[in-house]
């Protein structure tokens, strides 16, 4: 038992990694044997637990600690794999822990009796190996590697019903979009190992690290760096404009959108940035935050109008990631990695509530063959009375989400938006804009998750059916989000719920802030954006409950924004069809021009074949015809020479030999 | 005297008409006659620039091989058109193209 | 007359000291009476007589060939150089001779023909013994003798078993073609003689001659000279002739045609520009030009034209086109004093072409025709046959492992390290349209595979199957010999 | 006899022994075959394992293992000198892991052969000949035995795709073999003026020898390669600088590069299934091979100036097969040209001539020849099915062929860069490593590693997008109900196949060191020779 206890937390966060791996492979090894996911449960337990208790822990507000091993060399430079521990990636680790657990719980009874369901484990296995990889990474190639797995999960994971023709297509879209920024990660880490030759985060940004002992003679080389490590964190975390991917990526299982596109996976973006923070320089920052912002509002725009459940949480997803992008672009990714966490616990309770309700109303639609999409929220409606647990639990998210003062969105939302006032009044003039849109978006977010919940759960059930059949879930899935409910509210993280700065994520990173505390902002906010949201909710209640409806449901920016502002039509005219046409033009270009020059050249030679045969044939012709005056003869010549006779073949070779002799005499 | 260059004048034309009658006769022993007289005028050369080389004689020597074998040559060519006028009924090369390209 | 008497002496004791470097052609001279005796009488008791007694006298000519070589000098007034280099070809000469004489034996075994088989033997040793005169002599009544044997030889060879129309009309364009070469060369060599007074081309008298002469005047001597030996080597313009005859020929014929006459004509034409072209008077600059405007031409000419072909022997006669451009670089690495090069060079040629048309030979039995089309599907018939005629081919163009690519290598180094040497663009174009017409090459030689092994059988009717004839198992082992010499060049090489 | 010999000239006994057994019994000869190339696959792995990865030196005969020499050409050419042709042999760190990929590769394409019917005999025999001169052509350190050897790869190929080829089979075999010999035979020309330029140091004789001619010291002063002295020049190119090109054409017509790469897809089109494997795994290899092993070691001066243009043209190559085969509807023609885009890595990664980039090289051409080697066969096995490979004519495959599915994603993947697959870190460190170039001073901008990066991007899209088209969905397919009949999962002996080569893919890109450890000295050798002219 001691050796248990005294096992070290880098061995622990090994093993952390390993567990789910083992699952995995267990798992495809077995391939349909292992329906029932036990095996990925029990290494989600453990992982939990060794991540808690023996990483968690040990390494949290302590001595950080990291461990590397070679790997393998190329040249003289050797490439290294580490296990790095320290607040950040202790935190990251254990809150993927956290969440996988009760979603790997809840999908035991939300995948119940799908055909592919072994599959399914094995992917969720696959997954936590590689967030969990991905969080203790010591080195950026590596991060890297785990960066695209995740990537890669994700995209088995969209695909998990492969039949549907949207799900297949949203996947190899979340891929490629995925890719893109993966190839500014890559190039990033190109930078940073020609700058300074190594990929190591401890011999890179540690305090003794080469990015502080080096002086590079191309400041813009590192702003580039900056730059392609962000485009890799906007794919991932799905920011403007590379947000298409995820709206779409909801074609998956829910459970797999709560854990991987609410929670971990699309944080990873914000993680990394943390992770590489002493990188960006001002400027970088700048278009972060600027980035952050455009994220934040237009996703929140696009949110008030969608009528599919989860593609409103997606846009919510999007919006709030924006907000995290904003507070990294003013310098405090605490902030950003405090509101990462309380994110993820309420996010991903949204998306199970929602998974439930989805659930119901995809059996409501089996058991009376009705023609609707379980996933519209026009067609439900009052659902209050028939799942009122459910309710509450999505109530409870919901109040996070919008920042209602005693949960933890309270504490994270007040914390990036009093920092970015801050911020903003510090560097004064146009930088005062972003505070300002966050604080609309607030608002915007509090209002279109009341519209969901009203809409859901408030009125009378809008789908025509004989008698509806919907009921509560059963405990599996309740007690996983219960469990979150409760992680969603204020002392998880502080017993203060006024104060963000007394909250314990907060307080296990030391950010040195470039502006300075306002301290009246720290009162006028919370109160402000409180009142601003029961305002807002009230507005909707109207609207929505009492049905007072007041716009024109087909004006010009409703339409705007329930297609998402077009950018999806836009990328498919311009990106894709545009590289679609490249490719076709190229094909063409290669069919007809270069191997046309080929079978031409074929061809060439062939005619230059018939050409000296046509001039062994006919050569006297334009020569003689210049030569002398023997036209008869040489005409005559000209048609015959080498059909057979005899004489126009002698005439030929004393014709050339005539043409030598001039040539001599000319010469 | 008649000196080198009437002879060389000479067989010049010996050798003009000669190739005329190569290249343009329509008749096969025609162009043998043709032949002969190229070679006839390259042994006129031969004797004539034989005068010079009293040492060898060379000229005169080559003038006699030349002449052996042209006949021979004649011979074997009278011989071949005979094969050709029994298969074709004719000796006009220009009727005898079943060989071409 | 009288002043000659004290010499007179003198002349017959250096023509009796030259007559044991005579004595190759002696004994191809006294098997030409054999054999001419042996077609009269002893045909009618032993078929195959005459072309006993013809193997005999090569097999004796080429051991007395052996011996020569500790025998080197000059005989006849320096009419005849008994050198290594002859030698050397001499025996490819008498190897060629051999192989023709087996395939013409085996092609004319069965026919039907009244007229005296045996004759056709004498008659090649006859021209043999021309042959091995223009493989020893730089003088020029030599050379015109030796072509002129040559020649009216193979007039007969074309025209003597001329059954059908075709192989009349191609003894007659032969024969008339070449004498009117014949004729031109011997003007040319006419001129020649006055403008220098001596016969002997390697003569430094002669050149000083040429040089002195009008420029116009010793040219045109030049390009006549070289139309009768263009004739021997059918290279461009005077090619026109042999891809009706090789058509119209037997094709035994058509093999011996390719190869003998092509290697005396080479070794005559590699000493005359030895001779010719190592001065630094213009004379030699416009030689050079005519060689390599003159080879650049065939090799591309050559094989152009055959991408055309449908008939084996035509697409041959061309393909010996593009060789004899090949052949003329190869001499001009000669006269760079690569003879070697040449030599092999030569003698992979020899073995290539009689191989090749030994399996012509041996198709052209069995399909009746020497059609492309008519190979369709034959090589699964017979495998090896085709194996072994495909690898023919690959020699022919130049790929490893086979001899043809170590002859084009050695040809290629030759004329690089002249180019080295001198820095002349000329000799790079020489290389560059020789390696591209290798590339052209192959795709007219690959026909015979294309249509033996890739496409399917046209016609159903089976020919009699191909037994082990003596013409195979020598079209064999000349493929193996291909091989072997391709692995192991020096084998062949260390005896240059 | 060495080992070397022995892995060349085994398959040669195995030749012989086709030949000799009787048609009668022609179900043996795939298990001679068989047995031969196992044989084969043993000994190079036994090369691999005694091979000792800390000896260097590109130019020394130190720097290679298991050398073998044997005076084979030896001739006093009088005015040319005296003539050194060696049967040299010798492996080192370029050329060990090609060989032990070749064996794999070889396995990979007799098991593909299974279920050959058409004159078996002839079949195997070519397919054995094949196989001793591709071993050669990696062994060969002569030149002359080099060029022996590739010309003698090209006539096997030229029948095997002729005759048992599809459709278009002897268009595609003459292409084929027209466009390789073009760029061989001005190899020849080249190879001669090097013989001409080159003494060996201990004899004063002309030679052929690799090693000394990638020596400047042996270089005579003033000869047509020469260094010193040397004022030839064809067409005003400087003769080293034409010899580099010339070279180069030769083997990227091998590679390919664009625009030298339209005999690929036809030939792949038409190749019949195991042929494409050879073709894809190992053939495309002697072009990258060639270019480290020769252009680049013989003429480093020439390689240094050039770099550049040979870059922009990997770079195009990349984006330019990546885009074609976007567009293709067949899945062959679309491997055909994911290969012509992957292969421009190998030449990107050679010619930005940083430590990083050509280990990539050189390992990008390693991952490549397991992962199309398998592609290939992958798409073999569903044409042995049905006997389409239009790609629209498929749907839903996923639904009917679970395993070939889940093959064919897991070979897509790999082949897109997966981390944890071979390509991923052999493309990874491509770009890397000609991002450094700037650092380093190779003068290769580091816009190309931002162009060649998005090949990254366009193969997830092509493969990702075939994915989409034919494997899932609902299953449609053209033929109904007999294509779904026809199309049973994969056997037993396919997944022989396939499993093993997708495995080392996985296994090199987990890890990597496996390749990297025995070529890295020589990787340095061949920088250490070029850097002197940077």
């Amino acid at each position: 038992m001691t050796a248990i206890a005294n096992i070290s937390p880098i061995t622990a966060a090994i093993w952390v990694v390993l567990l789910p791996l083992l699952a995995f492979l267990i798992q495809a090894i077995l391939g349909k044997r292992a329906k029932s996911g036990n095996i990925a449960l029990i290494a989600i337990i453990l992982s939990t637990l060794l991540s808690g208790v023996f990483v968690f822990a040990e390494i949290w507000k302590g001595i950080p600690r990291s461990v590397t091993y070679p790997w393998f060399t190329i040249g003289i430079s050797t490439f290294t794999v580490g296990v790095l521990l320290n607040n950040l990636t202790v935190l990251m680790q254990l809150l993927v822990c956290i969440i996988a657990l009760p979603v790997h719980i809840y999908s035991r009874a939300y995948m119940k009796g799908d055909p592919g369901i072994h599959r399914y484990w094995m992917y969720l296995s696959l997954f936590c190996f590689a967030m969990l990889g991905l969080s203790i990474s010591k080195n950026l190639f590596m991060m890297y590697i785990f960066w695209e797995l995740v990537g890669f999960a994700s995209y088995l994971l969209i695909g998990f019903w492969f039949t549907k023709e949207s799900a297949v297509q949203a996947n190899k879209k979340a891929f490629i979009v995925n890719r893109i920024g993966d190839l500014g990660f890559l190039i990033g880490i190109a930078i940073l190992f020609s700058v300074y030759g190594t990929l190591d985060l401890v011999e890179l940004f540690g305090k003794e690290g080469r990015f502080l002992q080096t002086l590079v003679d191309q400041p813009g080389l590192i702003t580039a760096a900056g730059l392609c490590f962000f485009l890799g964190a906007m794919a991932k975390s799905a920011q403007f404009p590379l947000h298409v991917w995820l709206p779409d990526a909801m074609e998956g299982p829910t459970a797999v959108s709560s854990l991987i596109h609410a929670a971990t996976m699309v944080a990873a973006g914000v993680f990394l940035l943390s992770a590489v923070f002493p990188l960006f320089n001002a400027q970088v920052l700048l278009v972060i935050a600027l980035i952050g912002v455009i994220t934040a509002a237009s996703a929140a725009f696009f949110a008030l109008t969608q009528t599919d459940i989860k593609k409103i949480l997606a846009f919510s997803t999007i919006s709030q990631l924006g907000f995290m992008m904003v507070a990294i672009g003013i310098g405090a990714w605490d902030a950003a990695m405090f509101h990462l966490v309380t994110h993820a616990f309420f996010k991903c309770l949204l998306f199970l509530g929602a998974g439930a309700v989805i659930h119901e109303m995809a059996h409501l639609k089996d058991s009376h063959n009705l023609q609707i999409d379980p996933q519209n929220i026009q067609q439900m409606g009052g659902l209050k009375a028939y799942m009122p647990k459910t309710f509450i639990l999505m109530a409870i998210a919901s109040l996070s989400l919008a920042g209602f003062p005693l949960t933890s969105g309270f504490l994270s939302k007040d914390a990036i938006l009093i920092s970015t006032y801050e911020w903003a009044i510090h560097h004064g003039g146009g930088y005062l804009l972003i505070p300002i849109v966050m604080t609309i978006v607030s608002i915007l977010t509090a209002f279109y998750i009341g519209r969901l919940i009203f809409k859901v759960f408030f009125g009378k059930f809008r789908t025509a059916v004989p008698q509806v059949s919907i009921h509560e879930a059963g405990n599996s899935m309740l007690l996983p989000m219960a469990f979150l409910a409760i992680c969603s509210l204020f002392f998880i993280f502080s017993w203060n719920p006024i104060s963000y700065h007394h909250a314990g994520v907060f307080q296990g990173f030391h950010v040195a802030y470039s502006f300075h505390e306002i301290h009246s902002l720290h009162i006028i906010i919370p109160i402000g954006l409180s009142l601003a949201a029961c305002i807002a909710w009230f507005i909707g209640w109207k609207w929505y409950v009492k049905q007072q409806y007041p716009l024109q449901a087909d004006s010009t920016l409703m339409r705007f924004s329930y297609n998402q502002g077009y950018i999806n039509t836009f990328y498919q005219l311009t990106v894709v069809e545009g590289s679609l046409r490249l490719a076709k033009a190229a094909y063409w270009f290669d069919k007809t021009i270069i191997d046309g020059l080929v079978n031409g050249l074929g061809r060439f030679t062939r005619m230059l074949s018939q050409v000296s045969a046509w001039i062994d044939t006919y050569l006297v012709d334009g020569l003689i015809n210049s030569l002398a005056g023997a036209a008869y003869y040489l005409g005559h010549l000209l048609r015959w020479v080498q059909n057979g006779r005899l004489q126009n073949y002698l005439g030929f070779a004393f014709t050339v030999l005539l043409i030598g002799i001039i040539y001599l005499i000319f010469t | 005297m008649i000196s080198i260059t009437h002879f060389l004048v000479v067989s010049a034309i010996i050798f003009s008409i000669g190739l005329y009658a190569i290249i343009a006769k329509r008749n096969a022993i025609m162009i043998l006659v043709g032949i002969e007289l190229i070679i006839n005028a390259a042994i006129l050369n031969f004797v004539a620039f034989g005068r010079y080389d009293k040492l060898n004689y060379g000229g005169q020597v080559f003038a006699l091989f030349a002449i052996v074998l042209a006949a021979a040559a004649v011979a074997v060519g009278l011989a071949i058109i005979l094969a050709v006028y029994r298969k074709y009924k004719t000796i006009n090369p220009d009727n005898i193209t079943d060989l071409q390209d | 007359m009288n002043e000659a008497v004290p010499y007179i002496s003198n002349y017959i004791d250096s023509i009796i000291q030259a007559v044991p470097y005579f004595k190759t052609e002696i004994i191809l001279a006294i098997g030409f009476l054999c054999s001419i005796f042996g077609s009269l009488f002893l045909d009618k008791i032993w078929k195959n007589s005459s072309f006993a007694i013809s193997i005999i006298s090569y097999a004796l000519a080429a051991y007395c060939n052996y011996q020569q070589y500790d025998a080197l000098g000059t005989a006849f007034f320096n009419m005849l150089h008994i050198d290594r280099f002859g030698l050397h070809a001499k025996f490819m000469l008498l190897l060629a001779l051999i192989v023709s004489s087996i395939l013409i034996q085996q092609h004319f075994q069965h026919s039907t023909s009244n007229k005296r088989k045996g004759d056709i033997y004498t008659i090649l040793l006859g021209s043999s013994i021309g042959m091995s005169i223009l493989c020893m002599t730089s003088h020029w009544l030599m050379a015109f003798i030796g072509i002129e044997m040559v020649s009216i030889s193979s007039y007969i060879l074309v025209g003597y078993f001329a059954e059908t129309k075709k192989q009349t009309e191609a003894a007659m364009k032969y024969a008339l073609f070449g004498s009117a070469c014949a004729a031109i060369m011997l003007y040319g060599l006419s001129l020649i003689y006055g403008f220098t007074g001596v016969l002997d081309f390697a003569d430094q008298k002669h050149m000083q001659g040429l040089i002195d002469a009008p420029k116009v005047m010793s040219g045109i001597a030049l390009l006549f000279v070289l139309t009768g030996i263009g004739f021997k080597l059918s290279f461009v313009p005077f090619h026109l002739w042999s891809p009706d005859v090789y058509e119209g020929a037997p094709t035994p014929v058509a093999a011996f045609l390719s190869t003998a006459p092509k290697i005396a004509a080479i070794i005559l034409f590699s000493r005359l520009i030895q001779a010719w072209g190592n001065t630094l008077f213009y004379f030699s600059e416009i030689l050079l030009i005519f060689i390599v405007l003159v080879a650049i031409v065939s090799m591309l000419a050559g094989n152009l034209i055959a991408l055309r072909q449908q008939n084996v022997k035509r697409m041959m006669a061309y393909s010996s086109i593009g060789h004899t451009g090949f052949l003329l670089m190869a001499a001009l690495g000669y006269m760079a004093g690569h003879q070697e090069a040449l030599l092999f060079y030569l003698a992979i040629y020899t073995f290539m072409n009689l191989a090749a048309f030994a399996f012509i030979d041996l198709l052209e039995k069995q399909q009746g025709n020497s059609n492309l089309s008519s190979y369709s599907g034959l090589g699964k018939q017979l495998p090896i046959l085709f194996t072994l005629f495909s690898f023919v081919g690959i020699s022919l163009v130049g790929i490893p492992p086979s001899a043809g690519f170590v002859g084009k290598l050695f040809v290629f180094s030759a004329i690089f390290e002249r180019y080295q040497e001198m820095g002349d663009m000329a000799y790079i174009w020489l290389l560059i349209i020789g390696a591209l017409t290798s590339v052209i090459s192959l795709f007219y030689y690959f026909k015979i595979p294309l249509y033996a092994f890739l496409k399917s059988k046209t016609n159903e009717s089976v020919g009699q199957p191909i037994g082990w004839t003596p013409s195979y198992i020598v079209a064999i082992l000349l493929s193996i010999l291909l091989l072997l010499f391709g692995l192991f060049p020096s084998l062949l090489m260390q005896l240059f | 006899m060495g080992l070397l010999s022995l892995l060349i000239f085994l398959p040669l006994l195995a030749l012989a022994g086709i030949l000799l057994i009787p048609s009668r019994y022609q179900q043996s000869y795939k298990y001679v075959a068989l047995v031969i190339t196992l044989v084969q696959l043993g000994l190079s792995g036994y090369l691999y394992t005694q091979f000792n990865p800390n000896l260097a030196g590109i130019n020394q005969l130190s720097g290679y293992q298991f050398v073998e020499v044997l005076p084979w050409i030896r001739l006093d050419l009088g005015a040319i000198g005296k003539l050194e042709i060696d049967y040299f042999l010798g492996v080192d760190g370029f050329s060990l892991p090609l060989l032990l990929l070749s064996a794999f590769v070889m396995l990979m394409a007799v098991g593909a052969s299974w279920n050959i019917s058409k004159s078996r005999k002839g079949y195997f025999a070519l397919l054995m000949l094949l196989n001793t001169a591709v071993m050669g052509i990696f062994c060969a350190l002569d030149f002359f035995l080099f060029y022996v050897f590739y010309e003698v790869m090209l006539l096997p190929l030229y029948f095997l795709i002729g005759i048992w080829g599809g459709e278009r089979r002897e268009y595609a075999a003459i292409k084929f073999f027209l466009y390789t010999l073009f760029g061989s035979v001005f190899m020849l020309l080249i190879i001669v003026g090097l013989y001409f330029s080159v003494l060996n140091p201990h004899t004063g004789a002309h030679t052929f020898n690799m090693l000394y001619m990638m020596n400047p010291d042996n270089y005579i002063d003033g000869s047509f390669f020469g260094y010193i002295n040397n004022s030839f020049d064809v067409f005003g190119i400087p003769a080293r600088m034409i010899g580099f090109i010339v070279l180069f054409i030769a083997f990227a017509i091998k590679i390919p590069i664009v625009p030298l790469h339209t005999w690929l897809p036809d030939a792949h089109v038409e190749a019949p299934t195991p042929v494409s494997i050879i073709l894809a795994g190992i053939l495309l290899k002697i072009g990258g091979y060639g270019i480290i092993r020769i252009c680049i070691a013989i003429f480093p001066d020439a390689a240094a100036e050039a770099n550049w243009w040979l870059a922009l043209i990997g770079v195009i190559s990349i984006l330019y097969g990546a885009f074609n085969a976007l567009a293709q509807t067949d899945l062959k023609r679309l491997i055909a040209y994911s290969s012509v885009s992957h292969m421009g890595f190998v030449l990107l990664g050679i010619s930005a001539l940083t430590a990083e980039s050509l280990s990539g090289a050189m390992f990008q051409m390693l991952s490549h020849g397991f992962l199309s080697a398998a592609l290939f066969f992958l798409v073999g096995v569903l044409y042995d099915r049905v006997h389409d490979r239009y790609i629209y004519n498929f749907r839903g495959i996923a639904g009917i062929m679970p395993k070939y599915t889940a093959y064919v994603a897991i070979a897509f993947f790999a082949s897109l860069g997966l981390p944890g697959f071979s390509a991923f870190i052999g493309e990874a460190f491509v770009i890397i490593g000609t991002f450094n170039a700037e650092s380093v001073g190779t003068g290769i901008p580091r816009w190309m590693a931002i162009f060649g990066s998005l090949g990254i991007l366009l193969s997830a899209a092509y493969f990702l997008w075939t994915l989409q088209r034919m494997f899932f969905g609902e299953t449609r397919l053209k033929g109904g109900e007999t294509w779904a009949v026809a199309m049973n999962d994969l056997t037993v002996r396919e997944q022989l196949i396939l499993f093993p080569a997708l495995a080392l893919a996985l296994l090199l890109g987990i890890m990597p060191s496996l390749a990297f450890e025995p070529m890295n000295n020589a990787v340095l050798g061949l920088l250490k020779l070029v850097e002197n002219y940077l």
